[in-house]
């Protein structure tokens, strides 16, 4: 399990070929990535803060439970913190297992709990100023339907 | 002496993204309203509880939860990451 | 939109790189890899076979389908034929769209048309024989969650 | 005339991959009623009707669809792609 928090950029596509590699014995991979969007060239930039104390220990705790619930052989959580420019890659997760709907299920509860319970806050940047992102009700609502 | 952290909007407010703080408050409601009957900018922060979150030595918690044996306590907004 | 049956290896990581430049206005990019599992040794390699007139077809159906249900900014799909073995990767599909729901939704219909609704047909081969996979009627099950 | 095509195990049972067949069948059940009588290898190969598939000119179809204007009939397995 890999689990990173970084400002640096990185490579999704190296990253990926990494993790399949590793997952031989699965057969299903699934990957997650989050690309900066442009909002038609209206947004120049985001920032991202996070709290570095927690962000590990609660995307470890996310990830092991995902491990657990799915039988997964593996799973991979990268996330970006910093500035980042219109393009880049926020963040990804990926998953592998025997079958496909456990990967899919299992990457599909990476990110709904990453986007609502790992602390990590997004402001963007516009011509006419910066705004903190306000979370959605249906990033909250989509925790409900794992729930038992 | 407990050390309360702020992120996002609540640490711009508040104007430090970290102080030490001197409370007798039991627990982290009341250790809120003894910050908002401090100065202007935790009021102004603290305005809408709805809207922050707390976590305690870096667990999620309620306002309702005790402070007793905590290190550290951090307010923010609800999460925006993924 | 880029479909591709081919019998070369391909490089996912570079396809998913190139797929997530495309996709700037889009926001949420998902994969899924196949890979041809070892079954802890058991299984020295697999062929696929197909139907050369008519796969590009299918794909293209169902792709097109994806885009215009989950209103994609964009969809692909990748799938070999020939001989592979065990920790190659079979095929991969990958599904961008504004919202990571819809890139999910898509990429899970994806792979369970062609699952079964694209003409492929995979033998295994272990070491006392060969034998053709027969479909599952969990995959047949999996069509019927899209009805309608 | 028209092109008969098999992949997958029924192509092994039957032996070619494909074959031009002069057929006065109107519908694919009774295309495969035809081939069935000329030889015990085509009647192994549809044995068990639910385990076949069949496409008319590469569009899925069933067994009462009828064969006026079709160029080419495929039969196979359920398919097993992914």
């Amino acid at each position: 399990m890999k689990i990173s928090v970084q400002a640096d950029a990185f490579d999704p596509g190296a990253e990926l070929n990494a993790f399949s590699a590793g997952a031989a014995g699965a057969g299903a991979v699934v990957s997650f990535s989050g690309v900066v969007r442009d909002e038609g060239g209206r947004l120049s930039g985001i920032s991202i803060e996070h709290y570095p104390a927690m962000t590990g220990k609660a995307i470890g705790a996310i990830a092991a439970e995902a491990v657990e619930r799915w039988d997964l052989s593996d799973a991979l959580v990268i996330h970006r913190h910093g500035d980042l420019a219109p393009g880049e890659v926020i963040m990804m997760v990926a998953t592998a297992a025997r079958h496909r709907a456990a990967a899919f299920a299992a990457a599909e509860f990476l990110m709904d709990y990453l986007k609502s319970r790992a602390p990590f806050w997004k402001k963007e940047y516009h011509a006419d100023g910066a705004e903190w992102v306000a979370a959605k009700d249906s990033d909250e609502d989509a925790l409900g339907r794992w729930a038992g | 002496m407990i050390e309360v952290l702020y992120f996002a909007w609540l640490r711009e407010r508040i104007g430090v993204p970290r102080e030490r703080v001197e409370t007798r408050a039991e627990t982290v409601a009341g250790l809120v309203e003894e910050l908002i009957a401090r100065e202007e900018r935790y009021a102004l922060a603290f305005a809408d509880l709805a809207s922050v979150r707390v976590a305690l030595d870096q667990e999620l918690a309620d306002f309702q939860a005790p402070l007793a044996g905590v290190r550290e306590v951090a307010f923010f907004p609800p999460m925006t990451g993924g």
